[in-house]
């Protein structure tokens, strides 16, 4: 339960990051936290009660003392898509510092109405 | 073949007495118009000699073929509208044309002379003519008004459209229209005022402040046509206000005693009154004689 | 051969096909181009006229639709107007273009407005119809916009004013075509009745606006004066003469085969629209008096005189449609007289401000014979045609209880005098200036459309049984009984209300001709021509530099009378509710901030209220 | 190898991993490659369409049958859209080649590539997961694309769309993770079978997480802030794909999700709802604007509200209505960006002003901006008119008129920003005549969509007819997963 | 006032979420794929690894499109960054102890990567996670020595190269197997080195093209630094 509570805690913060922080860099690390919250969740979904990794490494290991493999390989998956979409964000940030020489959101509005 | 001969007959006659009646009303208008200024005034005669003077002279300048055709239009248009208008009652050698046409053409007819007489007066180019013309049109406008009410109101109230169907109501109740619907009849009368351009309507014609407007350019023949048919038109709006408010005329006599008497109106109002500016004259007409049409429509429809 | 010839599919290909051609014709082969759309046009209309009208059917399927294309006796009269307006039209733009720019695209969308004008009247289902009509709608913006300059917003003003009566007419047709689950007029008519009450008004309304609007009726009309001044004149003659005509075509329809199965609504409707169309006729004609544009002022005269023919329709008594279905036909013609007169003018001179143009009568006498046949008719003084119309509307006003209306109408169309006479007295009359002195009649091409339109005007004011038999024949198909007519006099109901054309026509010629051969001889020939500045003024004698014309303001005193009458215009009421609209379109714009944050915001809060909105309405259950 | 539905996955796919090693050998050659994929493309869509118009086809990732793998699901609707993808991406392509002249074309042309993958892969998925992966494909091809110009406001309009794609691919995680939770499961139509398992209030925040989530995706009012700026500052080529392709593929996959869990009354309500005040909204914001792509941005918003709202209609004639709209859409704002580049890029300002006189100096090029305008607020004989007059009628059929009222309104706004454009193109102006002409690819493309636009207007039975069954396959979840799951 | 509005928002927002959530039954056995997975892993794909048999096998599709997006990422970044302005960067290096660790781990780490991807269906990791630790030798390297530079066109061709090959498998498969990304190869003995048909495969293309990507990403950026 407890692991429920931290993954949308740090879903919330990073939102509140996304949402109130000037800073583009700060915006940045706010959806990344959104991002680690949403796969710390699905991690916990996927958690059986003293279960062990999904990996029949010895033979002594049966699939019901498994915890869910299926949320493990998702976020594998997520975890790369955040990291890509980070890693484009950073580099448009870096564009924009480039031309507004400025970090402030919203002094970055050119486009408006 | 006899009765054929006879309609000719009345085709020619018809205008030489609508012009000899204009002519001497005319004659007589100026007579009374100078004793009640305290003049002694031109003699009765003197429009007809008038005219027969400016029929001799020699014109000498036209400018285009509009001026010339001006006049045309006029006598054309007086003359048809003559012939559309059934001068005495049950006689039908008065009558010409009258059953070929009926009140609302002969409306449009009526402003067919106005017309080419403006086209003849806006090609001579003098900017009195064009003034005149822009202050008669829109007179036109003002006392179209009252005027179309109170014959809308008849025709409504009698359910017809014709000179003739008016006049035969008449007959048939024995008794005038200006008994049976007053409000129509004094619509109609203060329209007829705007209508013959005497004061204080008489905007179009100003000689002191256009030289006379329309006229100002014409002169010699032209000028004589247009006072010809100037004397036939009025003489043809008399008859028409008499056929249609005061029963009409069974002889000459009766006609030429109703129609002065109608003719005194506007021009015994004319003498004492000085001239409105065009815009007063036009709100005039859309005040009390429109009411009256109005009140004459109410009263036919409830 | 021929018969199998000519059918719709055939003129629609005609005149499509050949307004591409000429397109393309005119990026080959420059100068030819005119010649090839006149060919056209001219075997269009000759198909049209040929046109069988009964048997010529065409039915297909087009995007699971069912169309169908027809000939009937109301379409062919449309037909007629538009054949021979159009086929004038280009005949007469072969010189009035000539050495444009663009003339490929001119010609184009000339072809492609008369074609699809053809293809309005012959639809036999709306959804055709609705199609050409829109076709109409953007050739015709076309042409508004070709010849404009730096502003732009009259093309617009057009484009949208057809925009909102297309689409009304479109919702219309919409609920009618789920009604019937046909598009075919037929289906329809027959279906019409099972419409719910309410739905049946909002058809018949919407139908009647959508169609009022292209008849520039009010309060639709403003797009119309700016539209006409800004369209080529030979097109005007066309836009006003023919194309404004499809809006009465579609009124007709509505209100004779629609609307008046709605029998409890129906007087209602009659009434709403006579005194709309009157009050169309009136107000135009006031405004049309202060105009100082000439194509402006017989834009104005234009709509009032549709004004006119909507009464008519409106009023509904069998002479009543007459004189607006021959309105309609008159109009055609004498309104495309005095736009090509005024084309003319423009021609010449390059000019159309009426305070400018002057004394051009003895320079251009053969436009201004046509100009002046077009005002007598539009005047409606006997004896051109002006006058049966006319005379038959108020005959059938007066015998139908709009007593009222028919003093509207009356003082619309003495007022309409005041404009007429302005009209050809700031052009054709007054002081012939030097810098008029080179103009020349115009070209041939321009003046035989002209002058036949003249001769046409004045045939049917002395017989207008040629044209009353059709048009009785398309009240057949509207299904309204023919009121008496004969070749040459005019009947009404009542007794003793007739006019002799013919007795009329024989009077004013006969005297009209005497009363000149009288002056010719008498006098014409002795006097000599002065040039308009040798005139009496008061004695003086005018110098060289003295203003003698009398053009600004030239109804100043009748504005004035008019007082406060025609103050709140029409106009600045659209405007206003356009710069509402587009300052509520600026406050929304406003939504989009341009701070990404605040647009990540406006996610979380739609978020939020979806979700408060859900959990308290329906509690998460859908 | 016979062509089979992966292939719009695989070869693109392939193509943007060569063309890196390509581009090492010739420049040109890179610049061919994805025309060549995307003829092939075309080509197997057009061999493969009627087959997928009569039965879906099941593709199996992997060998594994679903649920348990990834199967592709070739359905009449991802049919339909997917040929209209390659078609359009085809075209843009050709448009592509001339127009764009600015390094780095390799990455260009790659993210090019990516962008059809993951629209196809979008359209063509049977599989939620994959779906966001696809999801994320486009979306991350599209930030890159918008900032390809590189300049100050493209690469603002790129971190914004970033900002609010990442809100939507966090949101669809998430609904993806209580379907999961509940189903065990991630196949669409496994999901669509086991929808009872979900309880009702998870059940309703999944729909609210996927009506925000892919709202932003497409563009529904008032999550499409990032859309006008993107839109507008990509390049002119991408502006078409996003107008194109992008949103489409968004709102297939918006309204499948919605169709295959969600379809009660109140919520196609809500849609419809959400549909009109997009429309309205777009359009009168589009009513203002200065900038000429801006504006079409603000249009493609629009349309897109009117896409939506006919799906909401749910019927088969709204929804064939819709997919028509889609279609008219896809190709009438793709022509419209294409001839606004140019316009753009010849009077070297992004103002609607400057096009002032233009007809007249680049005649073809505002030819076929006049003929796209006016397709698009949908008069006959173009093709609009039809998607327009279905959408309305199936809208009358449900006898909503105030609602018709309401989109024809905002269809007037239309008219009148379109117009105006128009009427400044043919506006008489002394203008330097600029030597520049329009290059012949970026004619040809324009004059493909300019016959499309046309011959569909004329006779539009060429398309119509396969709409019905795309409309009943987008309906009919029943099918879905029968077929889903053999 | 943002700040309240973002607090307010969130707040609602977060009573839902949780409210959502925290129902959820936490740590308990589910039925549905993941079970069937487990169960079959061994028997259809030969990898003891249950995740890497679903990110590789079951869900190879995914993979691929994982793959793709790192590949976007880096050719994204290098579309959005492609003419930076180069800044010159600071040329001092990291102190001895940092540059002489460094230089002893970085291969150290490289073969840590390799091993990592290598034995991907028999332990926890994979393409990804031997990728991503090569990609930190790198990074290690980049700290450690200002002067050390990406070989651009060689990391480019073996991105190239690594996508290919898993496109190659992949439509191999669909010559050979019959749908794309099947399985062609034998299975082998589960727990060997090599087994499990054409993971591994994949699993090294993987390896090398995260490593490559992350790679390029890390020096597009650092290129941009003061």
């Amino acid at each position: 339960m407890l692991y429920y509570i931290g993954a949308i805690s740090l879903i919330l913060i990073g939102l509140y990051a996304v949402l109130v922080k000037k800073n583009l860099l700060k915006i940045v690390i706010g959806l990344a936290i959104v991002d680690s919250g949403l796969n710390l969740l699905f991690i916990a979904i996927g958690y059986v009660k003293n279960a062990t990794a999904p990996i029949f490494s010895s033979e002594s290991l049966t699939a019901d003392k498994m915890v869910d493999p299926v949320p493990q390989s998702l976020v594998l998956t997520a975890i790369v898509i955040g990291l890509a979409v980070t890693a484009v964000a950073l580099g448009l940030v870096i564009r924009l510092y480039d031309h507004h020489k400025t970090l402030d959101i919203n002094k970055i509005r050119q486009l408006k109405w | 073949m006899d009765s054929f001969w006879m309609k000719i007959l009345g085709f020619v006659i018809t205008p030489l007495v609508a012009f000899a009646v204009g002519v001497t009303y005319g004659g007589i208008v100026r007579k009374i118009t100078a004793r009640i200024q305290n003049r002694v005034g031109p003699p009765i005669y003197q429009n007809l000699l008038d005219i027969t003077k400016l029929y001799s002279k020699k014109t000498a300048v036209n400018h285009g073929v509009m001026q010339h055709l001006g006049p045309v239009f006029a006598i054309t248009a007086s003359v048809t509208s003559l012939f559309f208008v059934p001068v005495l009652r049950d006689s039908s050698f008065w009558f010409n044309l009258s059953f070929d046409g009926d009140l609302i053409f002969l409306l449009y007819m009526m402003v067919f002379g106005s017309l080419g007489m403006a086209l003849g007066a806006g090609q001579t180019g003098n900017p009195n003519s064009a003034i005149g013309v822009s202050r008669g049109l829109a007179l036109m406008v003002g006392y179209e008004i009252p005027f179309v009410l109170s014959l809308v109101a008849l025709m409504i109230q009698f359910q017809t459209t014709s000179i003739h169907g008016l006049l035969a109501v008449q007959d048939t109740f024995s008794s005038w229209i200006i008994f049976q619907s007053p409000f129509a009849t004094i619509a109609g009368i203060l329209a007829f005022l705007g209508m013959m351009h005497y004061a204080p309507f008489d905007v179009p014609f100003a000689p002191a402040e256009v030289a006379s407007g329309p006229a100002s350019e014409f002169g010699g023949k032209y000028l004589a046509l247009m006072m010809t048919s100037g004397s036939i038109f009025t003489f043809v709006k008399l008859v028409l206000f008499v056929n249609i408010y005061f029963g009409g005329a069974e002889d000459l006599l009766t006609l030429i005693l109703k129609t002065f008497i109608l003719y005194m109106i506007p021009v015994l109002t004319g003498i004492v009154n000085p001239r409105y500016r065009t815009e007063q004259a036009i709100q005039f007409f859309w005040k009390w004689p429109t009411v009256f049409g109005i009140i004459a429509i109410l009263i036919v429809v409830l | 051969m021929v018969e199998i010839m000519i059918s719709i599919p055939v003129i629609f290909v005609t005149i499509f096909v050949g307004a591409i051609l000429t397109y393309l014709i005119k990026l080959i082969m420059p100068k030819v181009e005119a010649y090839f759309a006149l060919l056209v046009s001219a075997a269009t209309s000759y198909m049209a006229f040929a046109l069988p009208k009964t048997e010529s059917i065409y039915k297909f399927n087009l995007g699971s639709f069912n169309l169908m294309w027809g000939n009937n006796e109301y379409s062919h009269l449309f037909a007629m107007l538009v054949a021979v307006l159009g086929f004038f039209v280009v005949l007469y733009s072969m010189d009035f273009m000539a050495g444009k720019v663009n003339l490929g695209f001119y010609y184009f969308n000339l072809l492609v407005s008369i074609g699809s004008m053809l293809g309005i009247v012959y639809s036999q289902d709306f959804l055709s119809l609705f199609i050409f009509w829109e076709i109409m709608t953007w050739s015709s913006f076309m042409l508004v916009i070709y010849a404009q300059d730096e502003k732009f917003s009259v093309g617009i003003k057009y484009f949208v004013f057809s925009a909102i009566g297309a689409y009304l007419l479109l919702t219309a047709l919409v609920i009618l075509y789920t009604n019937s689950g046909s598009f075919l007029l037929e289906d329809n008519i027959n279906n019409f009745i099972y419409l719910s009450s309410q739905n049946q008004i909002l058809v018949i309304i919407f139908l009647i606006i959508g169609f009022g609007v292209k008849a520039a009726m009010m309060p639709f009309h403003v797009w119309a004066p700016d539209a006409y001044k800004a369209a080529p004149s030979s097109f005007t003659a066309l836009f006003s003469g023919a194309l404004s005509k499809m809006g009465i075509f579609g009124i007709g329809l509505v209100l004779f085969k629609f609307a008046i199965q709605n029998t409890d609504y129906f007087t209602y409707f009659q009434f709403a629209l006579a005194w709309l169309g009157g009050i169309t006729a009136l107000l135009s004609t006031f405004y049309a008096v202060f105009q100082t544009d000439a194509k402006k002022l017989l834009a104005y005269s234009s709509i009032g005189q549709l004004g006119y023919i909507i009464v008519g329709l409106a009023v509904g008594t069998p002479l009543s449609i007459m004189s607006a279905l021959l309105l309609t036909i008159l109009h055609g013609a004498f309104k495309a007289m005095l736009f090509m007169s005024a084309g003319a003018v423009y021609y010449r001179t390059g000019l159309l401000d009426m305070n400018e143009t002057r004394g051009l009568i003895r320079k251009m006498p053969l436009t201004f014979l046509t100009a002046l046949m077009g005002i007598i008719t539009v005047a409606g003084v006997p004896p051109l045609g002006g006058f049966v119309s006319k005379w038959m509307l108020y005959e059938a006003l007066i015998q139908s209880n709009y007593y009222f209306l028919v003093i509207i109408i009356f003082v619309a169309s003495t007022a309409a005098f005041l404009y007429l006479y302005r009209f050809i007295f700031s052009l054709f009359l007054g002081q012939e200036e030097k810098e008029f002195e080179n103009v020349k009649e115009v070209p041939i091409k321009m003046i035989i459309p002209m002058l036949l339109l003249a001769g046409f005007t004045l045939a049917v004011g002395v017989v207008p049984g040629f044209v009353l038999e059709q048009i009785s024949k398309a009240m057949g198909y509207l299904g309204i009984q023919t009121p008496n007519w004969e070749n040459s006099v005019l009947f009404s109901n009542w007794e003793n209300s007739s006019v002799n054309l013919m007795s009329v026509a024989t009077s004013i010629g006969i005297l009209f001709v005497l009363g000149a051969i009288f002056l010719t001889i008498k006098n014409y020939r002795s006097t000599r021509y002065v040039t308009t500045k040798d005139i009496h003024t008061s004695g003086e004698v005018p110098t060289e530099n003295e203003n003698l014309t009398f053009a600004v303001n030239f109804y100043q005193p009748f504005e004035r009378s008019l007082g406060s009458v025609i103050k709140p215009s029409i106009d600045r009421i659209f405007n206003l509710i356009g710069k509402n609209i587009e300052s509520a379109a600026d406050y929304l714009r406003y939504i989009y901030t341009g701070n990404g944050q605040t647009y990540a915001m406006y996610v979380i809060l739609f978020f939020v209220v979806l979700i408060l909105f859900a959990d308290l309405m329906f509690g998460f259950k859908f | 190898m016979e062509f089979s539905p992966v292939h719009y996955i695989a070869v693109p796919l392939f193509a943007a991993f060569l063309i890196p090693l390509v581009g090492k050998v010739s420049k040109e050659l890179v610049k061919l490659i994805p025309g060549l994929v995307l003829l092939y493309l075309s080509y197997g869509s057009i061999m493969l369409f009627p087959k997928g118009m009569e039965n879906p086809i099941i593709e199996i990732i992997a060998g594994f049958k679903p649920p348990f793998g990834i199967a592709l699901y070739y359905g009449a609707t991802a049919a339909f859209l997917v040929t209209l993808v390659t078609l359009l991406g085809f075209v843009i392509w050709l448009y592509s080649y001339k127009f764009i002249i600015r390094e780095p074309i390799e990455k260009y042309y790659m993210l090019f590539m990516l962008l059809i993958t993951g629209a196809t892969g979008i359209m063509l998925t049977g599989d939620i997961f994959n779906l966001f992966v696809f999801l994320e494909i486009t979306a991350i091809a599209s930030y890159s694309l918008t900032a390809f110009l590189r300049d100050k406001d493209s690469a603002e309009a790129a971190f914004k769309y970033l900002l609010i794609g990442s809100f939507s691919s966090a949101f669809f995680l998430l609904t993806v993770m209580i379907l999961y939770t509940y189903t065990g499961t991630l196949n669409l139509a496994d999901l669509a079978s086991k929808a009872d398992m979900i309880p009702a209030n998870a059940k309703g925040f999944a729909l609210l997480l996927v009506i925000v989530g892919m709202g932003i995706e497409a563009e529904i009012f008032p999550l499409n802030g990032w859309a006008p700026d993107a839109y507008s500052q990509a390049p002119s080529p991408i502006g078409a794909v996003f107008a194109g392709i992008v949103v489409k593929a968004a709102v297939y996959a918006f309204i499948r999700i919605i169709f295959l869990f969600f379809k009660t009354p109140e919520v196609l309500h809500f849609i419809v709802i959400i549909g009109l005040i997009t429309l309205i909204i777009a359009e009168m914001a589009a009513l203002r604007q200065h900038q000429i792509k801006r504006m079409l941005a603000f249009s493609s918003l629009g349309q897109m509200g009117l896409v939506i709202l006919a799906l909401g209609i749910g019927t088969t004639e709204s929804t064939s209505a819709a997919l028509f709209q889609m279609f008219n859409h896809a190709v009438i704002k793709a022509m419209l960006f294409f001839a606004a580049g140019y316009l753009v890029f010849h009077s070297g300002s992004k103002l609607i002003d400057s096009v002032t006189g233009l007809g007249y100096d680049k005649p073809i090029t505002s030819f076929f901006f006049s003929l796209g305008a006016l397709a698009i607020i949908g008069l006959p004989p173009f093709s609009g008119f039809w998607s327009k007059l279905n959408v309305l009628i199936s809208i009358a059929s449900e006898g909503e008129i105030l609602i018709i009222v309401l989109i024809l309104a905002a269809s007037v706004v239309e008219a009148v920003y379109y117009l105006r454009i128009i009427g400044k193109l043919y506006t008489r102006k002394e203008i330097d005549s600029n030597p520049r002409r329009t290059p012949i690819s970026g004619l040809l493309a324009m004059g493909i969509l300019a016959i499309v636009i046309i011959v569909i207007g004329i006779y539009p039975d060429v398309l119509t007819q396969w709409l019905q069954p795309a409309a009943e396959n987008l309906l009919n979840s029943e099918e879905y997963i029968q077929t889903g799951l053999f | 006032m943002r700040k309240a509005v973002a607090i307010l928002l969130l707040g609602i927002f977060g009573y839902y979420f949780a409210s959502i959530f925290l129902s959820l039954p936490f740590g308990e056995k589910r039925e549905g794929v993941g079970k069937h997975y487990l169960e079959n892993t061994i028997s259809e794909t030969g990898s003891v690894n249950t995740v890497t048999s679903i990110v590789v096998s079951y869900r190879g599709f995914d993979t691929l499109g994982e793959v793709t997006v790192l590949f976007l990422a880096s050719t994204g970044l290098g579309a959005i960054l492609f003419d930076v302005r180069r800044k010159k960067r600071n040329e001092q290096n990291a102190s001895p102890i940092v540059r002489t660790t460094s230089t002893v781990f970085y291969p150290m780490i490289i073969l840590l990567g390799a091993y990592v991807f290598v034995h991907g269906h028999l332990t926890p990791g994979g393409g990804f996670q031997g990728g991503a630790i090569i990609a930190t030798g790198v990074l290690l390297m980049f700290m450690a020595y200002r002067k050390f530079e990406a070989n651009h066109t060689l990391l480019s061709v073996i991105e190239s190269l690594a996508g290919l090959t898993f496109v190659t498998v992949g439509l191999t498969g669909l010559i050979y197997g019959g749908s794309f990304l099947v399985n062609f190869l034998p299975l082998g003995t589960p727990n060997d080195l090599v087994s499990a048909g054409v993971i591994p495969i994949i699993y090294i293309a993987v390896g090398f093209k995260v490593g490559a990507e992350l790679t390029v990403v890390l020096d597009d950026m650092l290129k941009t630094i003061r």
